[in-house]
Formats: C-alpha cells, sequence, structure tokens
C-alpha cells in the first residue's frame, strides 16, 4: 500500500466516520469525534507557540538578530510582563484566590470594550450613510435606469427600490425598540411588517446558503468515490 | 523633548546583556506582583479588576479621542506635549493591539488542563468511555510532538526547501502529514458538509405553509433556490425574456428569476441584515460601556 | 493645539505605514461627536432608570421558554447544556451569553438539574467557571457545583461542532440553549438537539446564521434581542437602563436616516435649478462620510530626531 | 398511518440517503447543461482576459480543504488563464497558514497539466512569486496597501533548484514598488479577507474576487458600486468561468456567450482542458437542489391533505 493510498484512506474513513453519526450515534462515530477533538487542540497546542506566542510574544521581547543582512530588531522587555498577567487565570480553580482570575479577564474584555467606542461609528457611520437614498424620482424618460443615465437624477424604478430598502431598513429598527409601549395601531402594523421584511431577508439567506452547503457535500462524495474510489482502489484516472 | 519615556528605555539589541537583565528584572517583578495580590484585602479587589479593565479600555479610547497631528515623518520630535502624548499613543498601539491575543494564548494550559481532568479521571475510573478518552489524548499528544517535529526539522532553511518534495520526507514530516492534512482538515471538511444534510432536513420540516412568517420564508428561499440552479434560470429568464425583446422597461422583465433574486438580495436582504448589524452593534456599544465602567454586574468586575 | 481630531480607523499597524495620512481625518468631529451622544444616551439613561422602578420592556417571547425548557429538563432529570457561541476570545457577546446562562443556572440549581456549559476557549472557560461557581455560591449549594460541568471542548470550529453534538446525543440533553457568535455550525447543533427532541432555545448575533436557527430551534431571539435579554431577564436597573438608552440611539439612527433621506431626494432639484454648477452631496450626507484626501495636504514640519541607530523600526507581518 | 401523515414525518435517514445518492451518483456521468452566465462572471472573464501579460497581477488565495469544493473550481481557471496567457503572478495569503500550500498544490495540477501537453511548465520565482502567508489579515493587507515594500521585506521564495532567495530579486516583482504597479489584485476566498481587501486597496488598482456562494450577497454589493471589475460567486460561477473559458464571449460562433454591454471579442481557450470542479459538480447540484424542493412540496402536500383528513373528520362528527 502506497501511502497516498494511506493517506486517502484514513480520509476516507474519517469520513463516513464522521457522517454515521446521521443515523445514530456510535461507537465509529464516537472514536472519530474523539480523535478530532484530540488532533484539533494538538494543533492548537502547535501553533500557539509556533503562530502566535513566537512571532507576536517572543520574538518582540527578545528581538532578532540580523539575518542575511535583513536588519536586525531590538527586543523589548515589557513584553515579559504579559506572562504573569496571562498566569493569574489559573488562579480560578484556587478557593481562596480565584478573583485574580478576574483580572485578566478583565483586560481583555477592557481592551474588546475601548475598541467598540474606537470603532463604533467607521463601521456603523458608512452603514447609516448608504441608507440615505433619494425616494423621489427626479427623471421620468425612462422606468428604469437607462445605458446613459446622468449620475445627478434619479429613476422611478430607482426610486421604488429606494424606497422598500428604507422602509425595511426602518420597520426592523423600529421592531427592535423595546423599551416603549407602542399603543398607536399604525406603529404596530409597521413593527409587523419589520418582523415580515426580516423573513423575507432570512429566506433569501437560506436559500442562496444552500449551493454553499450542497456544493461541499459534492466535493465530499467525489473525495470519496472519485479521488479514492476510482482513482486509487479502482485505479483508473 | 515631549517623550513620556526614552524609546532606549523600552528596548535593546536582541542578545544584549541589559535586555537580559531587564527580563529577568520583570519577570521577577510579574512574581512579586502575583505573590502581592495574593495578599490583598477582599474589598480593594473590586477596584483592582476595575482598574485593570478601565485602564486598558482607556488606552482605545483616547486613542480614539487624543489629537493626532496630521503628518509625521519618521524621525519627527513632537513640539509639544499634546503631539508627545500622540505620537506615544501611535507608536504603542501595535503593542497594544497583540495584548488580546498574547493573554488569551497564555491561557490555554486551562484548556488543556480541563481535558486533562475529564479525561484521565475517566481512564482513571475505568468510565466506559475510557478507550475513548484515551484515544483523545493519544492523538492530541500525537499531533503536538509531529508538528513540532516538523516545525523544528523546517527552521533550518536548506532542510525545509528539501522537505518540499515529498520523496525526501522523514517520520516527522510524514506523521505531520498524515495527522493534519490527511485527517484533521478531512474531518474538518466531513463537519462541515454535514450541514447539507442538516439544511435538508430542517428545511423539510420547518418550510410549511403553516403561518404567514413560515410561508414567507419558504417562498424566498424556493426562489433563491431556483434562481441558483442554472437550467432552470436560463429556461425560465429565456421565457420572460422572449417575452419582451430585451427592453428592460417591459414588465415581464420582472418575472425573470435572476432579476428577482437579485431585487430580493439588494433592496430586502441587506437592509434587512443591516438593520440587525446595527442593533446588535448598538447593543455591542452599550455592553463596552458598561463593562468599561464597571457598570456590569456578575461578569467581568 | 488642535489641528485636526484623529478618528482612528482600524489599525494601520507594523510596517512604516503609520504615517501615512489615511488616519487623520480633516472633519472626523462628527464621527467623535455622534459617538459621544449615542454614549451619552446610554449612560444618561442608565443614571436615570437607577433613580426609578418599573421601566416598561416588550414581551420577548424566547425568554419566557427559558423556565419552561429548563423545567422539562428537570422533570426528565437530564442536563441542560448551555454554548456561549464561538467568539475568538472573551468579548461581550460571550459575556452577555453567560450572563443568560448564569440565569440558567440558578434555576437549574434550585431543582439540583445537571448543567453543562461547553466552552469554544479557555478565556471564555475561566469566566464561565467563576460565573457559575458564583450562582451555586450564592444559591447556597456550592458544593452542588461541578467543575467539570464547565468545560472546553475544542476551540477548532468543527472539532467543537463534532464535540457538542456527540455530547448531545450522549447525555440526552432535555433543554438546549445556543446563545452568542455561531457561525456555519449553528445548524449542526440545532438539528442534532431536535433530533433528540431537546427544547431548543437560540441566538446567533451572526445575522447570517438566525434563519438556520429559525429553521430548527423552538424559540429564537432574533438580533439584538440578545442584548436584551439580561434586561429582560433580571430587571437590574442599570440593565434595563442601558436597554431605554440603546432605544434612544436607535431613535437617533432613524432620525439621521430620515433626515438623510430627505436631503438625498431634493438633491438632484437642487442640482437641476443650479444647472450651472457642479453637483454635489449635500451638506447632511457628506457628514458621514471622512474625506481622506484632504489630509494628505498639510504638512508640519518638526525638529528631527539625531540619527539613533538603535531605533530601528519594529518589524511587523512577515516573519 | 395515513399518506398524509407518511409525507410530513419521512425517516431522516431516508432523506439522508437519498441525498447521498442524489449528490454522488450524478458525479459518474457528464451531464451538459445549457447555461447562461452572470454578468459578473462575464466581467470577471472579459477582464482577466484582457490583462497586459508583461505587467504583474497579485493573486491572493484564502481558502483551504474545506471549502475546496466551491474554491478550487475558480482558483484552477484562474491560474489555468494566468498560465495560459503567460501572465506574470504574485501569490499571498492572509487567511490560513495552509492556505499557500493549498495554492501551490493547485499550481502543480495545472503545471502537471502543462507537462502533458508538452508546454513550458510555469516556473516559481521566474513566472510567479510565493510571498507566503502574513498573520492578521486586516493589518498584513493595510500593509500590502499601503506600504508593499515595507510589507514584503525580507521574505523569501524558491527558485527552482536553488536556495531561498529575496523575493524582490524575482523578476516578477522587478517594477514593482507599490501595490499600484500591479494591473489587478485577483482575491480567492472563503474568508473575509475580501472585505479587508475592497476597504484597503480599492482605488489603488483593479479589483476581482471569487467568492464562495454564501458570500456572494455582500461581495454583490461592491460589484454594483463598481469597485470590483467583476466577481465569481460559488459554484455557479466557477462553471460559469469554465464555459465562457471553453465558448469564448461575443465570439464569431454560435455557441459563444454574448455581452451587449461591452461588445469586443473575448476568445476563450476552446478545446482546451477547461474542465474543472465547476463542470463536474453543476449538473449534481441540480439534483441536490431539484431533492431539496421535492422534499418541500412533499412535506406541505402532507400538510394540506391531513387538515382537509381532519376538517372532513370534524365535519362527520356534527
Amino acid at each position: 500500500m502506497s501511502y497516498p493510498f494511506i493517506k486517502a484512506l484514513v480520509g476516507v474513513l474519517a469520513t463516513v466516520g464522521l457522517y454515521s453519526v446521521l443515523y445514530k450515534e456510535n461507537k465509529f462515530y464516537r472514536f472519530f469525534e474523539h480523535v478530532f477533538l484530540g488532533l484539533a487542540t494538538g494543533w492548537t497546542i502547535f501553533v500557539l507557540w509556533a503562530e502566535v506566542l513566537k512571532p507576536s510574544w517572543y520574538e518582540k521581547m527578545m528581538g532578532t538578530p540580523s539575518v542575511n543582512g535583513g536588519p536586525a530588531t531590538d527586543g523589548q522587555w515589557a513584553y515579559i510582563l504579559l506572562l504573569p498577567l496571562g498566569l493569574m487565570a489559573y488562579f480560578v480553580f484556587s478557593k481562596k484566590h480565584n478573583w485574580m482570575s478576574r483580572i485578566p479577564i478583565g483586560i481583555i474584555l477592557g481592551l474588546w470594550s475601548g475598541q467598540q467606542v474606537q470603532v463604533w461609528f467607521n463601521t456603523y457611520g458608512p452603514q447609516i450613510k448608504g441608507a440615505m437614498k433619494p425616494i423621489l424620482p427626479s427623471a421620468f424618460s425612462s422606468f428604469t435606469v437607462p445605458a446613459n443615465a446622468s449620475a445627478v437624477d434619479v429613476y422611478p424604478s430607482q426610486a421604488l427600490s429606494n424606497l422598500l430598502y428604507i422602509v425595511t431598513l426602518l420597520s426592523v429598527l423600529s421592531y427592535f425598540l423595546f423599551s416603549f409601549e407602542v399603543k398607536n395601531k399604525a406603529i404596530i402594523k409597521f413593527n409587523m411588517l419589520g418582523r415580515y421584511l426580516l423573513m423575507i431577508g432570512f429566506g433569501a439567506i437560506f436559500g442562496s446558503t444552500v449551493m454553499t452547503r450542497f456544493t461541499l457535500l459534492i466535493d465530499r462524495m467525489y473525495f470519496i468515490w472519485i479521488e479514492f474510489f476510482q482513482q486509487q482502489v479502482l485505479g483508473r484516472g | 523633548m515631549f517623550n513620556l519615556l526614552p524609546i532606549a528605555f523600552w528596548s535593546d539589541p536582541a542578545g544584549s546583556s541589559a535586555l537580559t537583565g531587564k527580563i529577568v528584572f520583570g519577570l521577577l517583578l510579574g512574581v512579586g506582583l502575583l505573590f502581592a495580590l495574593t495578599k490583598v484585602p477582599t474589598q480593594m479587589r473590586r477596584s483592582i479588576v476595575f482598574g485593570g479593565t478601565f485602564l486598558s479600555g482607556l488606552f482605545y479610547v483616547l486613542f480614539y479621542l487624543w489629537p493626532q497631528p496630521i503628518t509625521r515623518g519618521p524621525n519627527d520630535v513632537p513640539r509639544d506635549a499634546v503631539e508627545g502624548v500622540a505620537f506615544w499613543l501611535k507608536d504603542s498601539f501595535s503593542v497594544v493591539v497583540n495584548f488580546t491575543q498574547i493573554i488569551s494564548g497564555f491561557m490555554l494550559g486551562l484548556g488543556v488542563y480541563s481535558l486533562l481532568r475529564i479525561h484521565l479521571t475517566r481512564i482513571a475510573k475505568g468510565h466506559k468511555d475510557a478507550f475513548f478518552s484515551f484515544v483523545l489524548l493519544g492523538s492530541m499528544v500525537a499531533m503536538a510532538f509531529f508538528a513540532y517535529g516538523d516545525y523544528i526539522l523546517r527552521l533550518d532553511p536548506v532542510k525545509a526547501q528539501e522537505l518540499e518534495n515529498p520523496d525526501k520526507w522523514g517520520p516527522l514530516t510524514r506523521g505531520r502529514d498524515l495527522l493534519f492534512d490527511g485527517l484533521l482538515q478531512q474531518m474538518d471538511a466531513a463537519m462541515f458538509s454535514i450541514i447539507a444534510f442538516f439544511i435538508l432536513s430542517a428545511a423539510y420540516r420547518a418550510f410549511r405553509v403553516r403561518s404567514v412568517e413560515a410561508t414567507i420564508l419558504l417562498a424566498t428561499a424556493l426562489l433563491v433556490i431556483l434562481s441558483l440552479m442554472g437550467l432552470v434560470a436560463d429556461r425560465v429568464d429565456g421565457f420572460f425574456g422572449g417575452l419582451v425583446a430585451n427592453d428592460p422597461n417591459d414588465f415581464f422583465e420582472n418575472f425573470k428569476l435572476t432579476t428577482l433574486r437579485n431585487f430580493i438580495g439588494d433592496n430586502l436582504q441587506t437592509p434587512s441584515i443591516n438593520g440587525i448589524t446595527l442593533g446588535t452593534g448598538i447593543g455591542a456599544l452599550a455592553m463596552g460601556l458598561r463593562i468599561w465602567l464597571g457598570l456590569e454586574k456578575g461578569s467581568g468586575n | 493645539m488642535i489641528e485636526s481630531w484623529n478618528v482612528g480607523l482600524l489599525p494601520t499597524l507594523g510596517v512604516g505605514q503609520v504615517y501615512i495620512g489615511g488616519q487623520y481625518l480633516a472633519n472626523g468631529w462628527f464621527g467623535i461627536f455622534f459617538t459621544a451622544l449615542m454614549a451619552g444616551f446610554i449612560l444618561i439613561n442608565i443614571r436615570r432608570a437607577k433613580g426609578s422602578k418599573g421601566v416598561y420592556i416588550r414581551r420577548i417571547a424566547g425568554m419566557n421558554a427559558i423556565d419552561e425548557a429548563i423545567g422539562r429538563a428537570t422533570e426528565m432529570g437530564k442536563p441542560v447544556l448551555m454554548v456561549p457561541g464561538l467568539s475568538d476570545t472573551v468579548d461581550a457577546i460571550a459575556v452577555q451569553a453567560l450572563n443568560i446562562f448564569t440565569y440558567v443556572a440558578r434555576v437549574a440549581s434550585r431543582f439540583s438539574n445537571p448543567i453543562l456549559l461547553c466552552c469554544y476557549n479557555a478565556a471564555v472557560l475561566t469566566l464561565g467557571q467563576e460565573l457559575i461557581r458564583d450562582v451555586y455560591q450564592q444559591e447556597g449549594v456550592p458544593d452542588r457545583f461541578d467543575p467539570d460541568s464547565v468545560r472546553f471542548i475544542s476551540d477548532r470550529q468543527f472539532a467543537f461542532a463534532a464535540g457538542v453534538s456527540g455530547l448531545i446525543h450522549r447525555e440526552q440533553t432535555a433543554a438546549t440553549f445556543f446563545m452568542g457568535a455561531f457561525y456555519a455550525e449553528s445548524l449542526i447543533f440545532a438539528e442534532t438537539a431536535n433530533a433528540i427532541g431537546a427544547i431548543q432555545v437560540a441566538s446567533s448575533t451572526e445575522a447570517t446564521q438566525t434563519p438556520f436557527f429559525i429553521a430548527a430551534c423552538d424559540y429564537v431571539l432574533i438580533g439584538d434581542e440578545f442584548y436584551a435579554a439580561s434586561a429582560y431577564l433580571t430587571r437590574q436597573p442599570i440593565l434595563v437602563g442601558s436597554l431605554a438608552g440603546q432605544d434612544w440611539v436607535k431613535l437617533s439612527v432613524i432620525a439621521s436616516i430620515v433626515i438623510g433621506v430627505l436631503s438625498a431626494s431634493f438633491a438632484p432639484f437642487m442640482a437641476k435649478r443650479d444647472a450651472a454648477a457642479e453637483p454635489s452631496e449635500p451638506g447632511f450626507l457628506k457628514l458621514w462620510e471622512q474625506d481622506k484626501e484632504e489630509l494628505k495636504k498639510y504638512k508640519v514640519t518638526r525638529e528631527q530626531k539625531p540619527a539613533e541607530p538603535a531605533a530601528a523600526a519594529p518589524a511587523g507581518g512577515g516573519q | 398511518m395515513s399518506i398524509a401523515n407518511k409525507l410530513q414525518t419521512l425517516p431522516k435517514t431516508a432523506i439522508y440517503g437519498i441525498l447521498i445518492l442524489c449528490t454522488s451518483l450524478p458525479l459518474f456521468f457528464q451531464i451538459p447543461l445549457p447555461n447562461n452566465p452572470d454578468q459578473a462572471s462575464k466581467d470577471f472573464f472579459r477582464e482577466m482576459m484582457t490583462l497586459d501579460a508583461s505587467k504583474p497581477v497579485l493573486l491572493s488565495s484564502d481558502w483551504t480543504n474545506s471549502t475546496r469544493g466551491e474554491s478550487k473550481g475558480q482558483m484552477k481557471s484562474v491560474l489555468r488563464m494566468f498560465m495560459r496567457r503567460g501572465q506574470k503572478f504574485v501569490l499571498y495569503s492572509t487567511a490560513d497558514p495552509q492556505a499557500p500550500q493549498v495554492a501551490l498544490d493547485v499550481i502543480a495540477e495545472v503545471n502537471r497539466e502543462r507537462i502533458k501537453k508538452n508546454q513550458e511548465p510555469y516556473k516559481r520565482f521566474e513566472d510567479y512569486v510565493v510571498l507566503g502567508f502574513f498573520p492578521n489579515a486586516e493589518a498584513a493587507i493595510n500593509g500590502l496597501a499601503n506600504d508593499f515594500k515595507a510589507t514584503v521585506k525580507g521574505r523569501k521564495d524558491f527558485p527552482v533548484g536553488k536556495e531561498a532567495t529575496d523575493v524582490f530579486q524575482s523578476p516578477v516583482l522587478k517594477d514593482v514598488d507599490s501595490i499600484k504597479d500591479f494591473q489587478m489584485v485577483v482575491v480567492v476566498t472563503a474568508s473575509k479577507t475580501s472585505n479587508f481587501t475592497v476597504e484597503r486597496v480599492y482605488g489603488k488598482t483593479k479589483l476581482a474576487f471569487a467568492v464562495t456562494g454564501v458570500m456572494g450577497p455582500e461581495t454583490k454589493v461592491y460589484y454594483q458600486s463598481k469597485q470590483l471589475v467583476g466577481f465569481v460567486n460559488g459554484l455557479k460561477g466557477a462553471f460559469d468561468i469554465e464555459q465562457l473559458m471553453e465558448k469564448g464571449l461575443n465570439v464569431d460562433s454560435s455557441a459563444s456567450f454574448r455581452d451587449d454591454t461591452h461588445p469586443a471579442p473575448v476568445e476563450g481557450f476552446k478545446g482546451d482542458d477547461n474542465v474543472g470542479q465547476g463542470t463536474r459538480y453543476f449538473p449534481t447540484l441540480h439534483f441536490a437542489m431539484a431533492l431539496m424542493i421535492i422534499m418541500v412540496i412533499l412535506g406541505n402536500v402532507g400538510m394540506v391533505l391531513a387538515k382537509k383528513d381532519s376538517s372532513k373528520k370534524e365535519l362527520g362528527g356534527r
């Protein structure tokens, strides 16, 4: 048995093993599930050093000497202070000092929170601006946008689409208002409309995701039947 | 000079004794801090946690609010204290931005500890799934071993190039290839593709004309699926295209499947997703403010 | 001396491009002003709610199902499974999910119902351990807390999915809660739990995954109902106030959009009236965009540092 | 159990079994399908085929084996177009450390095709350069966009049969100082790197994407705002491109596709190996999707029948 054959064979076995859960949970599945979890954690342990801590912590702290005439970088000693900070988390299992594990968590959360303030407008400003679309048609020579349209003019079909866009956005936004007790029937209806329009959006997402998901399954089947069975087992192609 | 602290204080050439000394000093400082924290009286604990959270959040908020000079050359010296702070913020940014990754990186041990605890106990107690626990721990050790082994081999550039050729692989590279490419990646793909089964059974069960909402969901999803079936789209669009002789203003143009799908996508799907994202964005901002200012009870503070 | 406000675009990191004018924004004051206003709304309302009681919150269907789901699990004597999403590290999404789960754990602890909290990374595991143990302590039953009930599964997306599905099958959970950031794996969880007949309450902050939860779960919190949940469950004044503040923010966004739409709608007519003038965006719309090119015109000369050979630029990006 | 009930509660395992059949059996047959490529695919094809072969293109490969079904077909077509036209390109990845290797495997595959046809294989370092993986996608793309030289500084690649050499010594990068010196940035992706690329690179050079079906809707927004010159969406897009390569656009042949917005003819590679994942999988996808539609219909028919049954019973009981 050649190495490529063995490699393909374990891939097929693993795939079939994981698929077998569709019938019911069984030992075959349980075996591959545990292999999967083990390999994934093993890989994480590797990646943690090789791709996270080494380049963005250790090498920053120790500096790197010049390689083949490239520039050397200085080491920044203060990086070492992150180590005890990270270790504080390990006090979580201590009955007496478990509060210390909240310090690193607090710092991570603090950094995250500060970033929210920092990026909020940059993320959502353009979205809000993008919704400011004209809804009054200003040119009536054609219903849809003709090929030689001027940049300024708004055509009826555009205006209609934009109106629909804005109604959808606003009704969805107002559906998610929680602290106002709405008694006005029109607003209740508008919020209900928001919910229905949301469902259209969700339906469309569902539909467009189907293509990708099925393609991945087809690719798996191609791997099993053509790449493994036909090419490796039968030795064709 | 308005630099907060000279760069020379924070950095030293690689391999220099000054650097090593400072690192050792830093380590001792850290250990001392750990020890000091174990002695902290109960009533101060909250403030310490809050202080850490607040300061780290403050960095980004300051970074956002502090006036930054428009242009800055690589060797510019700040002209006043405001610029000094601005320069410092900017220079520290690339350092601070990695903190989250590094600190959470150090915590991975806890995850591994959790796994070991559960599975070693099972093995020790002879639980009925002890064999599987053994498999899990075994594959974890094997993966880490082969991955590091191969990594260390490849640190040598000549060797790394040699290993581009599969015929020259030793047991370490082979093992890594089999475990990572042959198993782990294949299992990723298998689990990812299993969703196809679930999407089918979920659609079969949920897409019933039971309520207005379910009907809307069903109709839109089916329409989009049909429009993505090249054969169907081609036939339907061809039929309506024939009716209208390609005049974009014609009423029948609206019935082309691809036109409909695009219309729904642009004017209904995009704004409804935008609406949701805006809402969650506002929620995240509020949550961020509460955590940063220590108003959130029960969680980080 | 303030020359301009920096509206910090996301990290312009690493390698030498720190100096490129991208992040210096001439008319960036509006972004800061708007963010500050929104933050102000939230904080004012938190303050307001602290004093008063009984701010109204509309009914959220999925929330009422939580008690029902736990109740059923207790009847059947089977565990309650919780997954706080697949955030990369602890962030507000994971914290919020854990906040909801402390409520779940509290109810479960009163009925001494077993729980299982599956974590995607060690940071969430740490916080989860802390919070859930606190719950049991507050309820006066610290010995009922099993540290193994809060466990790390894997931090690889589909390994996590395989592990959690396996657990659902083997433990035959009666109630499952999926809340937080879920991606493609959402449907694996939901359908697996459905297959064994568990009651499911779910919510994803990713809008693109919500339809799958809707199709497969019993109760779904859509969008920021997720963020409203803890206020709804606990009625803590701070949370309720913050929720009211969020509504003010939403109303300001709605108002801005309405003004923007009107101003954009009349722009073509204005342009026609002043046919000679260059067509340009109306002022209100311009506020929302930051003109980055504008800045590169400015130049400031400063004193130069003496050439220090040691001060090499930190090398990022490449390794 | 009545038929109505049966239709509503078909056993899951049966449904799954049928899905496996639907996604396996058609793979063994070649089923020709009529097709009308999306406008975005046509634009993508035309832009790729009218590049100036003497100037390099930047190619980002941000997918791995888990989305192979869609991305590999797209990648292969892109590479076939590049290699057949003698287009020099520079390859990099920002999404996953595994991505460069996956991309190299596809390059090797296309090279084997070339060797079979007695064509010169594409040479690493001379015809294309591999920059490798850049961690932290957002920062890396920002770096490439704003200061290409500094970001790539120190990267090495392997000339055939030689030691690792600085990438800037490669003839491909000879005249490149900034991202503007690339004619186009092509991103084949299954992750968020497409968004980062639009945000950071748009306005500096042309952009064309090949994305997975899930990302189609969000990518379309950029295409409509003309930030992208073209894009390929999921398996349908992969199929479109393969067909366009076979049949050409506005060419003097009855089989050729037409594009009225740009009437200039664009020749494809008629008769060459143009078949890839798109052509192989797309017919199969029809069977799977048709199955889904049938299942939904069956469930609903069952429900309606059951309702009728129960209302009859109620009437009878009165």
